[in-house]
């Protein structure tokens, strides 16, 4: 069980105070918190809180107006996308986004860096390492993305992030819409990824998926966190389940 | 029957393939704030978007006020007296709060397409407009443009865009969408006053604004409707527990 | 009370430089303000579709050459057409054909409108060069006579004179572009400038969202119909390089930007910049358009959306430094 | 007393009279002689020095900027050529004094608006003396309004329609020097019909209306001296096309012995180019591609055949014009730099040529009527004949103000002594000017 | 082959020797749009450049080959150059299809009046290169070699195109970038400098064609007008951003055009906006376009 808690060395993720604007819209309204590392954290709270545009600001997608994001040390704040992406961290966003015409070999190859996938790390990821992780993804690799089901098309997602070999995976809603089973598989996946190493940073509806995958739980009210802890402190207090999820 | 304003029957939407809505049954009642709620992806909006004529079903009725209106256009159910405001804020981001407001205050009075007035010279347009900011608070704002006004005044009146033509039902597609607690409170106090005596029906996921707003809810699950009832009933619900929590909940 | 004042003093002085002018400048140069107050009726009638319907027409010679067209056929044809008729029935041809396209323009908008209005715009012109029976083809219509203008009981104005043309034009030209002034802020219009910034808001309002882009390409169509008739009256000659070639549907839309997008009087403000510019620019140098191009490219980069933005910067600017130094004061 | 000095001035106002009867037709009529022409070893036409003070001004009007820019050189050359000549014999006698000849540049860009505004400027603030100009009969027809209305002698030496001088059309200030599309046709026409070679002709013109009016005025031609000839096939395309290969293709099939075209460049150049490229080696009867430039690129055997119809051939015609010739060419070989230093400046052939030629006449019959009043030289240039540099007649008819002259056709061969890059024409066939008239206009029926 | 058979076979070589012209100038075209949303008015004066680039390497080394390498390339960078300086910082502005509008065409003026200030405002000749003038003969048809060059020369063009997309890693970002820019970018890839390389390639393009173009017609300043109005009918009667309509109606209307002029020649010119107004009233995407905007 890795440790957790501010600062340290193993503070891998770090946000501070982050302020994000869509317009006149303040969706993100000082929004701070921390991912160790090897960690999975999850991002929980109704629609419309502002999980999704949190990820979307660590990544450079949108553009946010004040705060500090730290990554390994190295202030990642305000960076375009591939920048974020170059310093290790993997985005698998909400509803998919797969490139519909490419095939699911391309959709995966897209994904690794400098387009070369390095051998001589043992530990990076090569299209065989993922087939195996992903069998389902090899026997369809010659079909285009847009051909793949929801379920296959979530594992496509989350192999693409992974062939840049990141660090840390931030993880949208990867269970929306997906039958039983195969939200089993994809937490399966996910749990088997932080396993590897990979810290996750995890928003997710589902709180089922969450509870049992995350070390850690966020819970965001509108635009802001109203609740931090681990998944034990949560179970422990209905109030702010009662408040931040359920009905 | 006869007391209900807006009904469908047996609904079905799909987007090339996509199932979004699997035959929807719905009921308002005249005079009552109904909501419709249910988890992401379970065709609310798009069940608002056939309600209110952005597309039209693939099978299925939209009755209102008794009368078919599957497939109307959008301008022809307001005319009939159906309003609607939208998810993501959807005004005259560069018009002021009074031009906006306005422009729901001509279509009421059936000032269309008139071209030989200053509009600034229609008295009763300009003090019925003035009196609709009045009522949301937003009269000290009448000469800010709405994409400056602060959130939460400009989701006001986004809801008060789509009250302005003074519809029989308005439906609201999440009105406090992305805003701060005080500001949703205050939004909720606003939409019970100016919803006094119409139909209402809203989309909502903040529970405590559909709790304290709702005389009746829908929940809505994978294009279907899984339950109907008053708040508390709903809220005991196991199978909404189930829809809203995930399987087998915590 | 103040803004009275402000408006009176506004056209006093408009007045008495626009009548000056000819007096002072002499003929040529009073030529150039009448192809000023021309071409800033045209970009201001291009303007209601661009900055209050949000729609970018690249076909707008269309309607400036129907108009010019007109004019110069009935006067040609006609023997003794009087003068403000010819203007009036070349403004509502030019509408006419605004409404018989609207059907098919309604339907698009961004980049399928303006090629839609690209491919009508080009049908047109070279349908012009093709019936050269009616229209004279490369030559073009020219050997009408612009006929006086007959006040019943007053008088009897020479439009040969350049004078008296000039005063003629910028009559006509600041009515038209009032008239359009005026219809921003009629209830139609308001629908209108709503259907730039949220069509489907303004369908949810109970607006027939098609009817009112109709109209709004008929008027728009109207007077880019007067501009052409009076180009038409000012040239003496019509011909299809003249009001519909490609260019001549760009060229406002350049002024528009260059005074200022989004804003009523910036079209008028690019459109005294660009006719001035070319007319000094050609006294000195056969490379007007290397000037032209420069231009346009560091309007784009240095003053993004014209100069009347630039302008309403500067001021702001000015105010909050104002407001600043009397809070300062204060305290 | 009263009486008598009535009398004598009527007896010396007969006197006048008569003398002017006597001595008109003697002083009618003006040559180009080129014994009287001077040094010209000093003409730089990339730094033309304008005289200043009190001159007589010429306003060229001519596309300078655009795409077209290209004319606007060519023809400042041949006006400032004239200007320098005639200056350095100390101008010409305006108003009881001696004037310099100032050249100013109207850019028209080829765009009716511009054409009118540049016009009324050289009018109104250069105040010139005769405006001079322009390619393009719709530009032409812009300009005679503004010389129409402010009254000011239009040397209309550049635009071929005959339409230009018509009842509809016709002013009196305009004088058109150069031919029109009738005389092209029956030009054409009639040269074929003496050659009695060809029967078979294909027509392909710019589609607007010179390349339609040239194309009627052929046919009509043919049928007036020719007419066991048939026309196989006729085509019209676009201005500045970009291939002609479909055309090409059809009037070969079509077993076209010539194809007559009224192209200018680039569009002529590049139809003989690509009908080469392609194989199709029928010989063209062409007015414009004349361009050395041009035609250097498709190359002496290309070339050979090509018929070229003009109103001057003074380079090729006699001793007189060949001289003349030569004395520029020593310039161009000497002297001129770019862009005056390419082919298309080795020789002032046709185009060059007439301009040359037609605006020594203009300014001759300034001089003759010693004023820049219009009306003065509208009597003196109505009728009027003058010899032109190769000693040919030029006469301006007087009820229409167009030109009457003989025309001229040429058959490229190669070798020839123009050029080792091309055919040229060294054998010229004279039409007779009553074989080739302009069009009647309104006022001469 | 009879006359006729063989008049009606040249025809359509004419077809397809313009068609696959037209497609290297619109395939740039569509492409720029497709990536980067940018309306480029200033396309057709890259092809005009080119033509000159070549004018200018043939009058210093005598070889026709050398200029058509070095010709295109140098439109390209010109080309990157437009990109990096000009048409990024205008796209930061984000004033939309108006500020690319004003710019493009500012570029166009510039460079048509450069072009004159440099080389002049007379027509320039670019001769065949001696080993593709004259003519071959197949089963009794007639047709010059340099137009044969230019369709092989063409389609060459359009393998390499295929390959790069289809076949190599920056193919394959630059249609995922056709749908989802961002997420591309997401993924680590610098888009910027993809950009940059495609409007490199999209000029080069348009230079190829300029090139192949020059020994053809006569390099002068006006050589851009109608080619480029040609091209932006091609790709918005193809769909904005998409190849294969850019081929499909590059080839439609170079066979409209051979054709046209052969059964209807007064109305050739007539139909091709007839045409382009039709689809647009009634497909305004274009016929294999997927996106607006």
């Amino acid at each position: 069980m890795p440790t957790w808690g501010m600062g340290g060395c193993s503070v891998f993720l770090e946000i501070n105070d982050l302020n994000t604007y869509y317009g006149p819209s303040h969706v993100l309204q000082g929004i701070s918190l921390t991912v160790a590392k090897g960690e999975i954290v999850a991002l929980l709270g109704r629609n419309g809180m502002g999980k999704s545009t949190t990820l979307k600001t660590i990544m450079g997608l949108a553009k946010p107006k004040s705060g500090q994001v730290v990554f390994q040390g190295n202030s990642i704040f305000g960076n375009p996308p591939h920048k974020v992406s170059m310093a290790g961290i993997g985005y698998v966003p909400e509803e998919r986004r797969i490139f519909p015409n490419l095939s699911v070999e391309d959709n995966l190859l897209i994904g690794v860096k400098g387009g070369v996938i390095d051998q001589s790390n043992p530990d990076a990821w090569t299209l065989e390492k993922m087939y195996e992780v992903f069998p389902s993804l090899k026997k369809r690799r010659t079909n285009k993305g847009a051909n793949l089901s929801g379920g296959e098309q979530q594992m496509l997602a989350i192999g693409r992030a992974l062939m840049g070999n990141p660090s840390l995976l931030l993880v949208d809603e990867p269970t929306e819409g997906l039958a039983p089973i195969i939200v089993e598989a994809v937490r399966d996946i996910l749990a088997e990824i932080n396993k590897m190493g990979v810290s996750i940073l995890l928003v997710e509806h589902n709180l089922n998926v969450a509870m049992s995958l995350a070390h850690r739980v966020y819970l965001m009210g509108k635009a802001h966190i109203g609740f931090v802890g681990t998944v034990k402190e949560l179970d422990n207090n209905p109030d702010a389940r009662a408040q931040y999820l359920e009905v | 029957m006869s007391t209900s304003i807006l009904e469908t029957k047996d609904l079905f939407y799909d987007y090339s393939g996509l199932q979004v809505l699997t035959g929807v049954n719905l009921q308002v009642e005249k005079g009552e704030r109904h909501a419709i709620i249910g988890p992401n992806g379970a065709g609310k909006t798009t069940l608002f978007n056939v309600i209110t004529g952005l597309y039209a079903p693939c099978r299925g009725k939209v009755i209102f006020k008794g009368q078919n209106v599957s497939g109307f256009k959008p301008h022809k159910l307001s005319r009939l007296g159906m309003g609607r405001s939208f998810q993501i804020t959807s005004t005259f981001h560069n018009l002021t709060a009074f031009e906006n407001i306005r422009m729901g205050v001509l279509s009421r009075m059936g000032i269309r397409f008139n071209m030989f007035q200053r509009v600034d010279k229609l008295k009763d347009v300009t003090r019925e407009t003035d009196v609709v900011l009045r009522r949301i608070n937003l009269h000290r704002e009448s000469a800010v443009p709405a994409n400056a006004l602060s959130y939460g005044k400009h989701r006001a009146l986004e809801v008060s865009l789509a009250m302005s033509t003074n519809p029989d039902l308005v439906m609201l597609d999440e009105p406090t969408a992305g805003m701060s607690r005080d500001e949703t409170h205050s939004a909720v106090d606003l939409i019970r006053r100016l919803t006094e005596g119409k139909t209402m029906v809203i989309v909502e996921h903040d529970m405590d604004v559909v709790f304290s707003l709702a005389d009746r809810i829908t929940v809505l699950h994978h294009g279907k409707v899984l339950a109907v009832g008053a708040p508390n009933e709903i809220k005991n619900m196991q199978e909404v527990k189930d829809a809203y929590l995930g399987h087998g909940g915590v | 009370m103040n803004k009275f004042v402000r408006n009176l003093i506004m056209w006093v002085v408009f007045l008495a430089v626009a009548g000056a002018a000819p007096h002072v400048l002499g003929i040529v140069k009073t030529n150039v303000l009448v192809e000023l107050a021309t071409f800033a009726l045209f970009a201001v009638s291009l303007n209601l579709l661009l900055s209050f319907t949000g729609v970018l027409s690249f076909g707008h010679a269309l309607f400036y050459g129907v108009g010019a067209y007109t004019t110069a056929l009935l006067l040609y044809h006609v023997e003794g057409f009087p003068l403000i008729p010819a203007l009036l029935l070349s403004g509502l041809a030019a509408g006419l054909a605004g409404l018989i396209l609207s059907p098919l323009l309604v339907r698009v908008t961004g980049t399928a409108f303006a090629m839609l209005t690209l491919a009508f715009g080009q049908l047109m012109y070279i349908l012009c060069l093709k019936f050269r029976e009616v229209t004279g083809g490369e030559d073009g219509v020219a050997g009408y006579d612009i006929p006086p203008l007959n006040i019943p009981g007053v008088a009897s104005l020479d439009m040969l004179d350049s004078t008296v043309f000039y005063y003629f034009t910028v009559v006509v030209c600041v009515i038209g572009i009032m008239i359009m002034w005026f219809f921003t802020k009629t209830p139609l219009g308001q629908v209108v400038v709503g259907i730039r910034d949220n069509s489907l808001r303004v369908d949810y309002l109970g607006y027939r969202v098609r009817h009112t882009k109709a109209i709004i390409f008929a008027l728009s169509g109207f007077f880019a119909g007067i501009a052409g008739s009076l180009f038409a009256l000012f040239q003496g000659v019509v011909s299809t390089d003249g009001v519909l070639h490609v260019m001549v549907s760009f060229y406002p839309i350049m002024a528009i930007l260059i005074g200022g997008i989004g804003t009523f009087f910036g079209p008028i403000l690019g459109s005294g910049i660009l006719i001035v510019l070319e007319d000094m620019i050609m006294r000195y140098t056969e490379r007007a358009e290397l000037v032209t191009g420069l231009l346009f490219i560091i309007v784009v980069l240095y003053v993004p959306g014209g100069f009347v933005w630039l302008w309403m910067g500067l001021v702001a600017r000015f105010k909050a430094r104002k407001l600043r130094m009397s809070k300062e004061v204060e305290a | 007393m009263r009486k008598v000095l009535k009398s004598v001035s009527f007896f010396i106002f007969l006197c006048l009279t008569a003398s002017l009867f006597l001595i008109g037709p003697a002083l009618a009529g003006g040559e180009f002689k080129l014994e009287d022409m001077s040094d010209m070893s000093d003409f730089d036409p990339n730094n033309f020095q304008n005289p200043t003070g009190d001159t007589f001004k010429i306003g060229v009007l001519q596309i300078f900027s655009g795409p077209g820019a290209g004319n606007g050189e060519l023809f400042w050359i041949t006006t400032c050529w004239v200007a320098h000549d005639i200056n350095k014999r100390g101008g010409i006698m305006i108003d009881g004094k001696k004037k310099l000849i100032e050249v100013i540049k109207g850019d028209t860009m080829g765009k009716p608006a511009t054409t009118k505004k540049a016009a009324e400027k050289l009018v109104l603030e250069d105040k010139v003396d005769v405006l001079w100009g322009t390619s393009g009969s719709h530009l032409a027809l812009v300009i005679q309004g503004v010389a129409d209305r402010y009254k000011k002698i239009f040397h209309q030496s550049l635009s071929m329609s005959d339409s230009l001088m018509d009842e509809k059309n016709f002013n009196k200030y305009t004088f058109q020097t150069m031919w029109s599309t009738n005389q092209v046709g029956e030009t054409t026409a009639y040269f074929y019909s003496q050659r009695k070679k060809e029967k078979k002709f294909y027509i392909i013109c710019q589609d607007y209306l010179f390349g339609h009016s040239l194309a009627e005025s052929f046919k009509k031609g043919l049928t007036k001296y020719y007419p066991e000839a048939e026309v196989v096939g006729e085509d019209y395309h676009p201005l500045f096309a970009k291939d002609f290969a479909p055309y090409l293709t059809k009037a070969k099939a079509s077993g076209a012995e010539v194809i007559f075209t009224g192209d200018w460049l680039p569009d002529g150049g590049n139809l003989v180019k690509q009908a080469r490229q392609l194989g199709v080696n029928v010989p063209f009867a062409n007015i414009f591609i004349d361009e050395p430039n041009a035609l250097s690129a498709i190359g002496p055997e290309g070339t050979k055949g090509l018929v070229n119809l003009n109103q001057y051939m003074g380079d090729a015609n006699n001793e007189k014009g060949m001289a003349f010739g030569n004395k520029w060419k020593e310039l161009w070989e000497t002297k001129w730099e770019a862009p005056y230093n390419t082919l298309l400046y080795k020789w002032p052939g046709g185009t060059i040529g007439y301009a040359v030629e037609t605006t020594y006449w203009m300014l001759d019959v300034f001089n003759r009527a010693g004023s820049s009043d219009p009306e003065k030289v509208i009597k003196v240039w109505e009728g009027d004949v003058y010899k032109g540099i190769g000693g040919n007649r030029l006469e301006m008819r007087a009820c229409d103000h167009v030109v009457i002259r003989d025309t001229y056709a040429t058959e490229y061969v190669y070798p020839n002594p123009w050029f080792t890059e091309l055919s040229s024409g060294t054998e010229v066939f004279t039409i007779p000017a009553e074989k080739s008239m302009p069009v009647d206009g309104a006022r001469c029926k | 082959m009879s006359p006729v058979t063989a008049m009606y076979v040249a025809q359509a070589i004419h077809g397809l020797t313009y068609g696959m012209l037209l497609f290297l100038v619109a395939s740039g075209l569509t492409l720029i749009f497709g990536m980067m949303g940018i309306l480029n008015l200033a396309h057709a004066s890259f092809f005009m450049l080119s033509a000159y680039f070549c004018y200018q390497v043939v009058a210093w080394t005598d070889s026709f080959w050398i200029a058509l390498i070095l010709a295109p390339i140098g439109t390209g960078l010109v080309g990157i150059i437009v990109e990096r300086f000009l048409l990024r910082k205008v796209q930061k502005l984000g004033l939309g299809h108006i500020g690319d509008l004003l710019l493009t065409l500012g570029i166009a003026l510039v460079i048509s009046e450069a072009v004159k200030t440099i080389w002049g405002t007379e027509s320039h000749q670019v001769l065949i290169p001696p080993s593709l003038q004259g003519l071959v003969t197949v089963a009794g048809l007639e047709y010059p070699i340099y137009r044969l060059f230019i369709i092989g020369l063409s389609l060459v063009i359009l393998g390499a195109l295929a390959f790069i997309l289809f076949k190599t890693r920056l193919g394959m970002i630059i249609r995922a970038a056709v749908s989802d820019r961002d997420m591309v970018s997401a993924l680590g890839i610098n888009m910027p400098r993809v950009f940059m390389f495609v409007f490199g390639v999209g000029t080069l393009m348009a230079g190829v064609a300029g090139v192949a173009a020059a020994p053809m017609l006569t390099v002068f300043p006006g050589l851009a007008d109608q080619i480029g109005l040609d091209a932006f009918v091609v790709v918005v009667v193809g769909g904005f951003g998409s190849l294969l309509g850019a081929v499909v109606v590059s080839l439609f209307l170079g066979e409209l055009n051979s054709f046209g002029i052969q059964f209807i020649p007064r109305l050739a010119p007539v139909l091709v906006f007839l045409f382009m107004a039709l689809v647009l009233s009634f497909k305004p995407m274009g016929f294999f376009g997927e996106r607006d905007e």
